[in-house]
């Protein structure tokens, strides 16, 4: 994610606010300058020096007062037909389309469901590049906001208020996105990424989130396994396989082949899944994660069984 | 003039008080209008404290110099404490201090319920500070947005102080605006008709009215919330049958009448000090005046632009984004008409229009960007950003805060008797000038980078330590600005030059007083026959012709 | 308009907002009511209806105070007390009716109808009962024969007047829309 | 040009109570008036809003299709023809009329501000609750006593404000709050109206489909139940507001541009 995102547009939805947002920026920029120019010349041409003459008692002009009430009025009307415009366009009408992903904003990480296949992840939405998907948006507690900003508009998770907006992306690679709306404490780290592919890869990304992950029987992977169960992990999370559908915490049953961990406030690597586990505080201070105070080890053999649900 | 009006001007003064107990006992509206002053000057301190700790904060990616929790509490402090207790407030003071000297009063309409006025709204600010050793601040933004203001999500007592604190505030500014409403419809000394008023009184006088009729909107929503957080209701929580979006249609009903209570007073002050600065009356006196009137009007069928991101529907949106760009109309011709007044003028580039006149140029910067998020999709794209933090600091500091350094230096004379050093004057103005472009500038590249708000650290991707850091520059050399002022308040009062009574060659009835003015106000109010009564007096052979405007050219 | 009526007319518009505000959030939710306690199953509309007269009645008999204030007449006294007897009954209903509906359940938090209800109809009987006051006190300035006729006086009685006419109409609309429109 | 749209503006019905109405409106005006082509200009723009809401296309989707339709009809016979008809007199011709004694007092209990803001504003509210619109809807008859009384509640409540003869007029503070105040009425109204439930008005729900433009106005104009009841609402909101703000602007502007006779001593309110 470099740059300037909101004038980077990957998705038709997203390039329409683009050139809008540009259209607007020279239409605002040339007023901005024109008042700017109009009072710069003023206090430099009539300041006040020695000897100048009395300031002629002028108290307005009727023509004058309609110019500049008019002249907007005109210039705004060209704005809002360029708005009537740009709406359709960043934000195309739903018609009868069942959405095809499901994403529900908790207290501070995405939940991502794919309702037409059943697969469920978190934090990480994949796509395959040049197809539109309806995405539902909802929340489980307080109201958030999805946003990927090269790919279009945001739009609020309101619990009792049900969403749904457009997703695309014109060409493969990993877009940034993030709740834009204040949740609580951890706002900041509720961030997404949205991994746009070919549609073979987003089909084999899809067949295997929908696999169940194998139980591994021997090693650490396996104590990994026990601990996990005697611990009260799977109160809140699911893993498929395990255990039912809890959705407290995100679905763990492909944690491994996922690029951020909480929800974007690092990268998913062994070492931080490590350092997470040890102590969910270190990594995101307020994160309704609790520290399970395990040993090393046991955080260890967790670890390394996690590292196995890819 | 009604003989009772007429009473209440030669009636006579309260017996003389010493010491601390003449102010705190005090229903004269120049010490209470001072009290107002001083008590926004302490909360600015506090507000502005919190926005440096923001600031060092989010200096570098990463940072822990706070909790995220405490970081929710400092911003959910900060922009309360600016609206709340420093803009409304400081205007409010203003207004108090300088109105009844300006229409020939002898004082507000009811002394005592001004007094009041204040006291409540301090006590308010108390009530909302005293959340901090209560067990925490509010932490869920200064909208406090359903559900995550019930008690289910904020689990200290702050969201009930800051209910509490509100509906202080609430009382006291409705109060107080009755009081300046009734003060100018009753209290005028002879001749100055409505017509004749100039124009901080008349936009005054709109603005009480918008706050009397924008208040009760908080009020009962305050109510509502209270409701739900001590009573265990469910009136915004949707878990329950409740509607979070409802809080978001009162607050915002309430919310964006306030942006219009928070500049109108800006466009008073301004309206009177570029004239003065520029040797010539306003330009297009009944066009500021009629489009004061509309922005009012229209101020309250604007607030759903606030909520475009909420998906009430294209057609809503729509609707709303059109009135919001129909509000850039009069709000544009008054910025036209200061313009206007600088043309042909003679500009004497005092301290007080050095900050008139950047007002105009900063405050067409954030009502442009305001334009930016009138149009429904960009509004999308960019709310909820740092070009929404840009936008909304370019109208309330770069607009309200602006004029009110002009506002005070222009009757820090009048209220003192002397003047405020132009040299130190000069320093004040071009920190705060600088410091606050370097501060909130480059948070319109950041937001359309992508920067969300209220966020306490951020990644460490490419320029954004760069513009953050800038941004943090620009916020300690906005602490440079204000120690200066301070500094230069206290140089002044001990040791400035005698102010005398018009330092300005102004126009208006409070410079033809002594400064300080006496209790009672004025020996003798000299008559008026029109818009600029002391103008008349000095050029009686070249009186203004009250209607030239309206006649033309 | 002097200045004390002026300023009571614009605390009037406020007030009227204030409740206009709470009526939107009582007819939201009669929209979308949720689970709990609704306003047909709690409230007794004929009884309210016998109360509500009472306060309808003590409007009239305030003005009679006030045209015998201005005719300088006795009576005044008696009219004063007869409209606190009267706010006084209809709060005394407001109560009763309170009681009896914790009595039956419906507190404040049972469901949307009756946070928005006790909210709303709470807050007139506030107002009904800082006008008995207000109202309270001019009868007992009244009846210890300070009661002038200066002009602040007069000005005062007719800001109470005032007030107690606006408690009065905001009942009006509270009742139509509270009680008739669920049972008419 | 495609079917619907053809069958749409083709659907002029020449309601004679309409036609009828506006005739005779005219004629009389005819009659009396002498003077200020101008003035007749803004009459006749009158009767022409009124003729255009009652007859054009738009009467037929506001009586069958879309509740909409039916706000901007109604907006037109409550905020755009009684102005305009009113702003046609004369001052000559209402002073005439003044000295009957009968219009007089007609005009001096019509005309306090309390009696007109409450008739214009309760007429307002009154037929919007649904049993009586709905009714409206389902009886030509009811219909035409629905529109009769907007018309004649929003003459009276418009009259305080835009009479030509200035001593029936509201002095401008005054009549600056008699606006604000009635453009409250008037917004909370639209706003319970934008936010209800969709099927209010259930007769838009499922609409027969005497011209065959249903679908084009659910799919092309995607103005479904919902969609439409909302959009009615906004309507009244927004634009409705709008008119209110203009017609304060308007009092503001007249205000000042009558001078200010006052040489010395206070002005009257106005």
């Amino acid at each position: 994610m470099t740059g300037i995102v909101t004038l980077n547009p990957v998705s038709p939805e997203a390039a329409a606010i683009s050139h809008l947002f540009v259209a607007i920026l020279i239409i605002l920029g040339g007023i901005f300058l024109l008042v700017t120019v109009l009072v710069l010349y003023a206090i430099a041409r009539y300041r006040d020096r020695p000897g100048a003459p009395e300031a002629k008692q002028v108290f307005g002009s009727r023509r004058l007062e309609i110019a500049w009430t008019v002249a907007p009025v005109l210039l705004l009307t060209l704005i809002g037909v360029f708005m009537i415009r740009a709406i359709e366009a960043s934000d195309p009408p739903i018609e009868d389309r069942k959405p095809d992903l499901r994403v529900v904003g908790h207290q501070w990480w995405w939940e991502i469901a794919y309702p037409k296949s059943g697969a469920v992840t978190a934090n990480e939405i994949h796509i395959p590049v040049g197809k539109s998907l309806l995405v539902e948006v909802d929340s489980a507690d307080v109201i958030h906001d999805f946003w990927v900003p090269e790919l279009g508009r945001k739009i609020d998770a309101i619990p009792g208020h049900v969403n749904y907006v457009w997703i695309s992306a014109d060409r493969p690679g990993v877009y940034q996105g993030v709740c834009a709306e204040f949740c609580g404490a951890e706002h900041t780290w509720m961030r997404m990424i949205v991994v746009a592919e070919g549609e073979g890869d987003f089909d084999a990304w899809q067949r295997a989130q929908l696999a169940t992950p194998a139980m591994p029987s021997d090693g650490e992977a396996a104590r990994g396994l026990t601990i996990l169960k005697d611990q009260t992990c799977l109160n809140c999370h699911a893993i498929s396989g395990l255990a039912g559908n809890q959705t407290v915490g995100p679905d763990l049953s492909h944690i491994a082949s996922r690029r951020i961990l909480a929800a974007g406030a690092v990268a998913n690597s062994p070492e931080n899944l490590f350092r997470w586990l040890k102590n969910p505080a270190s990594i995101k201070p307020e994160s309704h994660m609790p520290n399970f105070q395990l040993s090393d080890e046991k955080v260890r053999a967790l670890v390394a069984y996690m590292e196995t649900l890819k | 003039m009604s003989d009772i009006a007429a009473a209440d001007r030669i009636a006579p003064v309260e017996a003389e008080r010493e010491g601390l107990l003449s102010w705190v006992a005090s229903v004269d509206h120049k010490q209470i209008g001072i009290m107002y002053l001083l008590s926004g000057l302490v909360f600015f301190g506090l507000g502005g404290l919190e926005a440096l700790i923001i600031r060092t904060q989010l200096a570098i990616p990463g940072n822990s110099i706070v909790t995220p929790d405490t970081f929710n509490q400092l911003f959910s402090m900060h922009g309360t404490t600016m609206i709340f207790l420093v803009i409304m407030p400081v205007m409010a003071g203003i207004t108090t201090y300088v109105l009844p000297l300006m229409i020939g009063a002898r004082d507000v309409a009811f002394p005592r319920l001004n007094a009041l006025s204040f006291w409540i709204q301090l006590f308010g600010g108390i009530l909302l500070y005293f959340s901090f050793v209560a067990g925490g601040a509010p932490n869920a933004g200064w909208f406090s947005y359903a559900p995550l203001s019930e008690p289910a999500y904020s689990f200290n007592n702050g969201v009930t102080y800051w209910i509490l604190g509100l509906a202080g505030v609430g009382i006291g500014s409705l109060a107080g605006a009755i009081n300046m409403a009734v003060t100018v419809l009753k209290l005028r000394v002879p001749g100055m008709t409505i017509r004749r008023l100039p124009l901080f009184a008349w936009i005054t006088m709109v603005n009480s009215f918008l706050m009397i009729f924008a208040l009760p909107v908080i009020n009962a929503a305050l109510v509502l919330l209270l409701a739900d957080r001590l009573l265990n209701a469910h009136i915004f929580t949707p878990a329950f049958g409740g509607s979070a979006v409802l809080w978001q249609h009162y607050f915002w009903g309430f919310g964006h009448p306030e942006v219009y209570i928070m500049i109108l007073p800006a466009f008073a002050i301004i309206s009177e000090v570029i004239p003065v600065f520029s040797g010539k009356p306003i330009y297009g006196y009944e066009f500021v005046a009629a489009s004061t009137v509309a922005i009012a009007f229209m101020s309250f069928a604007v607030w759903a632009h606030h909520m475009f991101a909420v998906g009430l529907g294209h057609l809503f949106d729509l609707f709303f984004g059109i009135s919001t760009m129909a509000i850039a109309v009069p709000t544009g011709i008054k910025i036209f008409n200061w313009t206007a007044t600088l043309y042909q003028g003679r500009i004497r580039f005092t301290t007080s229009m050095k900050f008139a006149v950047s007002f105009i140029v900063m405050f067409t910067i954030g009502g442009l960007s305001g334009v930016s998020f009138a149009v429904v999709p960009l509004d999308w794209q960019l709310t909820d950003t740092y070009y929404l933090v840009a936008h909304l600091h370019y109208v309330l500091f770069g607009g309200s805060i602006f004029a009110i350094f002009a506002g005070i230096y222009y009757w820090f004379p009048k209220m003192s008797g002397r003047m405020l050093d132009e040299r130190i004057g000069n320093w004040h103005f071009w920190t705060t000038f600088i410091g606050f472009n370097l501060t909130f500038l480059v948070q319109h590249l950041l937001g359309m980078m992508g920067m969300p708000r209220r966020v306490f650290t951020y990644p460490d991707w490419p320029w954004w330590m760069t513009l953050n850091m800038i941004s943090t520059i620009g916020a300690f050399t906005l602490l440079a600005s204000v120690i200066i002022f301070l500094w230069n308040i206290r140089i002044s009062l001990g040791a400035g030059a005698p102010a005398g009574d018009n330092p300005w060659d102004a126009w208006t009835l409070e410079w033809a007083t002594t400064s300080p003015p006496p209790a009672e106000n004025f020996a003798l109010v000299p008559p008026v026959r029109g818009r600029r009564p002391l103008w008349d007096l000095a050029h009686p052979d070249r009186a203004d012709e009250l209607v030239a405007a309206a006649s033309g050219e | 308009m002097s200045k004390s009526k002026l300023a009571v007319t614009l605390f009037i518009l406020s007030e009227a907002s204030f409740f206009a505000l709470l009526i939107i959030a009582y007819v939201y939710f009669h929209a979308y009511p949720g689970e709990g306690p609704t306003a047909a199953g709690s409230l007794n509309v004929g009884r309210t209806a016998i109360f509500s007269v009472f306060l309808f009645a003590s409007s009239a008999t305030m003005m009679l105070a006030s045209r015998s204030y201005r005719t300088r007449s006795s009576a005044m006294l008696g009219w004063l007390i007869v409209t606190l007897l009267l706010g006084g009954v209809f709060l005394f209903g407001q109560v009763r009716e309170y009681m009896g509906l914790y009595a039956a359940g419906v507190s404040a938090n049972r469901s949307l109808f009756a946070t928005t209800f006790f909210t709303l109809t709470g807050f007139h009987g506030l107002h009904v009962a800082i006008g008995l006051l207000a109202i309270g006190a001019v009868a007992i300035l009244a009846g210890s024969g300070s009661l002038g006729v200066s002009a602040r006086e007069e000005e005062a009685f007719g800001s109470v007047e005032i007030y107690w006419h606006f408690v009065d109409a905001v009942w009006v609309v509270i009742f139509s829309i509270v009680y008739l429109w669920e049972f008419l | 040009m495609s079917e619907p749209v053809g069958n749409l503006l083709r659907a002029w019905e020449f309601e004679p109570s309409v036609v009828i109405g506006c005739a005779v409106l005219l004629a009389l005006y005819g009659v009396a008036h002498r003077d200020d082509p101008w003035r007749a200009g803004w009459f006749v723009a009158g009767a022409a809003a009124i003729f255009l809401a009652l007859v054009s296309p738009l009467d037929v989707l506001s009586d069958t299709y879309l509740f909409s339709a039916h706000m901007a009809q109604h907006l037109m016979l409550v905020l755009v023809a009684p102005p305009l008809l009113i702003a046609g007199l004369s001052p000559r011709m209402v002073r005439r009329a003044m000295k009957i004694a009968a219009a007089a007092r007609i005009e001096r209990v019509l005309g306090n501000a309390i009696v007109a803001w409450t008739i214009g504003m309760a007429t307002l509210w009154v037929w919007h609750a649904p049993s009586l619109y709905n009714a409206a809807l389902a009886d030509e008859d009811l219909h035409i006593v629905e529109h009769l009384c907007f018309l004649i509640s929003a003459t009276i409540y418009w009259w305080p404000i835009v009479s030509p003869v200035e001593e029936v007029r509201m002095a401008a503070m005054p009549a600056v709050m008699y606006l604000a105040t009635g453009a409250v009425a008037n917004s909370v109204l639209a706003i319970l109206l934008t936010f209800a439930r969709p099927g209010l008005y259930p007769a838009y729900l499922d609409p027969p489909d005497p011209l065959g433009i249903l679908t084009m106005v659910r799919a092309q104009w995607g103005l479904t139940p919902a969609a439409d009841q909302q959009l009615g609402g906004l309507l009244m909101w927004i634009p409705g507001g709008m008119v209110f703000m203009g017609a304060v602007v308007w009092v503001i502007a007249r205000w000042y541009a009558a001078g200010d006779r006052e040489i010395h001593g206070i002005a009257p309110a106005g």
